[in-house]
């Protein structure tokens, strides 16, 4: 599949990218920032794309506000967010509308390799993948 | 006049104790990196080592799993370390939403009630929180409690934290944790006080003004 | 009468303050640790994972020789963090080993001289400690200096501290780091004052009654 992938930490975005490759993916694009995610997703028209939260150019929640309007915009693209904290805030505010094609994760998990692709799949084929963590506190 | 003169001693004296209680508090913090996170860093580099050296593919294999949970098992204890150097989720979230966080890492179940009709400014909430999470450790340390139950509420320009937990009892007040809490909310102004009968149960009160 | 009202309020005042300064010392620190230690023991479990999913067996080695590498790099990092957590190596060496254990993290020289009759109590050292460090740390980061001295002298009850870089100049006095030290210090009621005019040099300087 084609992704694009948000992330300010350059170790991490770089550590995905080759994870992603591994398994055979395409990366579309790769930002660190969530203004530059959006642009990115209208020019690339990713199958799927990834976003931490806290990143430029604010430093605040931006990436889950890009996530937001990626899938208010485009909603056949799936968007899988990484974030630092479960936030039962950002997750009433991503499954709002509509559960489908929809991710939200713990970054610490994506050290477990297996579980986070297994994730990437569920979102890419329209499904929800959530962290135990949220679902516990939904 | 003498009142006066005894009010500036007072509050020379537990200017000075603050700044001993919270690095204490930094004291037990680092000790926790240096045992703990250091020391599997340290075993986690060897297990490494060896298996960069190894030969055998069946070994290799072995180590490289156990050297992958190391890593996962590195990176909860810091998410612990980090919760308790400084409550940053705070930035987004609000007080409850953070205490419930946190209270995922203790083994005991933890209620939270809170009810409170404006948000505090921050360093009361931080106040709050430190006050929450020592009092959570060490009922899930000390106490042999089957629950805690931890109730925020809130008056006009007051702020009320109660932590209740239903074991043993016999709290010493005096420990190096509790005194701690005492400084921290003095330094602002609060009242501090904690109820624990031999045989239980405790009850951690605090009151802070909000300006 | 009127003078004791203001040393109340002063102490007061100053009381919530020092609170504040540490905090946001702490809140600094759980930033770093986020950002930079977190972040790299993600890197290196996702490092592991792909090399556990691997059968290319000259893969696997480069990850691992990766893996090693970045271990080795976080367990520097976690030194460096612990070392603005807490001076534990205090415990084992007087103030003047520890600081020039510490310098050594600096690119820039540091130059250290210590001429104490008695080593100072624990909370002294510590805030000497504290003071040394946030003020070699700005030498580096932000005035472009080639060397930066630091002397600790004393006479009977009072320990001197001074910092000293040829850099720049042009510190900013009411910056969250450099306000932070005066709190602390005058929690202890100490002196605080820094001199640092456009064009350089820049000195810290502190003094600290000891009992
Ligand atoms: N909720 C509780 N139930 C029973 N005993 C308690 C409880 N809280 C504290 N204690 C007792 O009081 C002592 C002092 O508590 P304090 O928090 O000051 O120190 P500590 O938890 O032992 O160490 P530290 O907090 O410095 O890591 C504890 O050692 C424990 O014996
Ligand atoms: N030794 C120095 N030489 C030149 N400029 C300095 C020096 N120390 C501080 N400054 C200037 O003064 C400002 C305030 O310093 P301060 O330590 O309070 O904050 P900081 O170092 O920028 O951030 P922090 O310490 O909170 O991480 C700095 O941003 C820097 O511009
Ligand atoms: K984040
Ligand atoms: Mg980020
Ligand atoms: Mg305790
Ligand atoms: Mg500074």
């Amino acid at each position: 599949m084609r992704v694009i992938l948000a992330e300010d930490s350059t170790l991490l975005r770089e550590g995905l990218a080759r994870l992603l490759n591994d398994e055979g993916h395409t990366i579309a694009a790769s930002v660190a920032d969530a203004d530059e995610l959006v642009r990115a997703v209208g020019e690339h028209q990713p199958d799927v794309v990834i976003t931490d939260v806290r990143m430029p150019p604010a430093n605040s929640d931006d990436g889950l506000r890009a996530a937001l309007e990626i899938r208010q915009h485009w909603p056949a693209i799936g968007v899988l967010v990484l974030s630092q904290y479960v936030e039962r805030r950002y997750a009433t505010k991503l499954l709002a509308e509509r559960s489908d094609g929809v991710g939200y994760i713990l970054k610490d998990r994506v050290a477990q390799v297996e579980d986070f692709l297994d994730a990437l799949d569920r979102v890419a084929s329209g499904s929800t993948a959530l962290d135990p963590e949220v679902v516990r506190q939904l | 006049r003498d009142a006066l003169e005894r009010r500036v001693d007072e509050l020379t004296t537990s200017r000075a104790e603050v700044v001993a209680a919270v690095d204490a508090e930094r004291q037990r913090i680092e000790r926790d990196l240096h045992d703990g996170l250091q020391q599997r860093l340290v075993a986690l580099g060897m297990l490494l080592g060896r298996a960069r050296r190894s030969a055998d593919i069946d070994k290799v294999d072995r180590l490289l799993g156990q050297a992958h949970e190391d890593t996962q098992r590195a990176i909860e204890d810091l998410r612990d370390v980090a919760w308790r150097v400084y409550p940053s989720a705070l930035d987004h979230a609000g007080l409850d939403e953070v205490l419930t966080m946190v209270a995922k890492q203790f083994s005991v179940p933890v209620r939270t009630s809170y009810d409170l009709p404006v948000r505090p400014p921050r360093h009361v909430e931080t106040v709050l929180y430190f006050v929450a999470c020592e009092a959570m450790t060490n009922a899930a340390k000390h106490s042999g409690a089957n629950v805690i139950t931890v109730d925020i509420s809130g008056r006009e320009r007051v702020v009320k934290l109660r932590v209740h937990d239903d074991g043993a009892g016999g709290a010493d007040p005096s420990g190096s944790g509790l005194r701690g809490l005492a400084r921290r909310i003095e330094a602002l102004d609060g009242w501090f006080r904690i109820d624990s009968p031999t045989g239980g149960p405790t009850v951690v009160h605090a009151e802070l003004p909000c300006e």
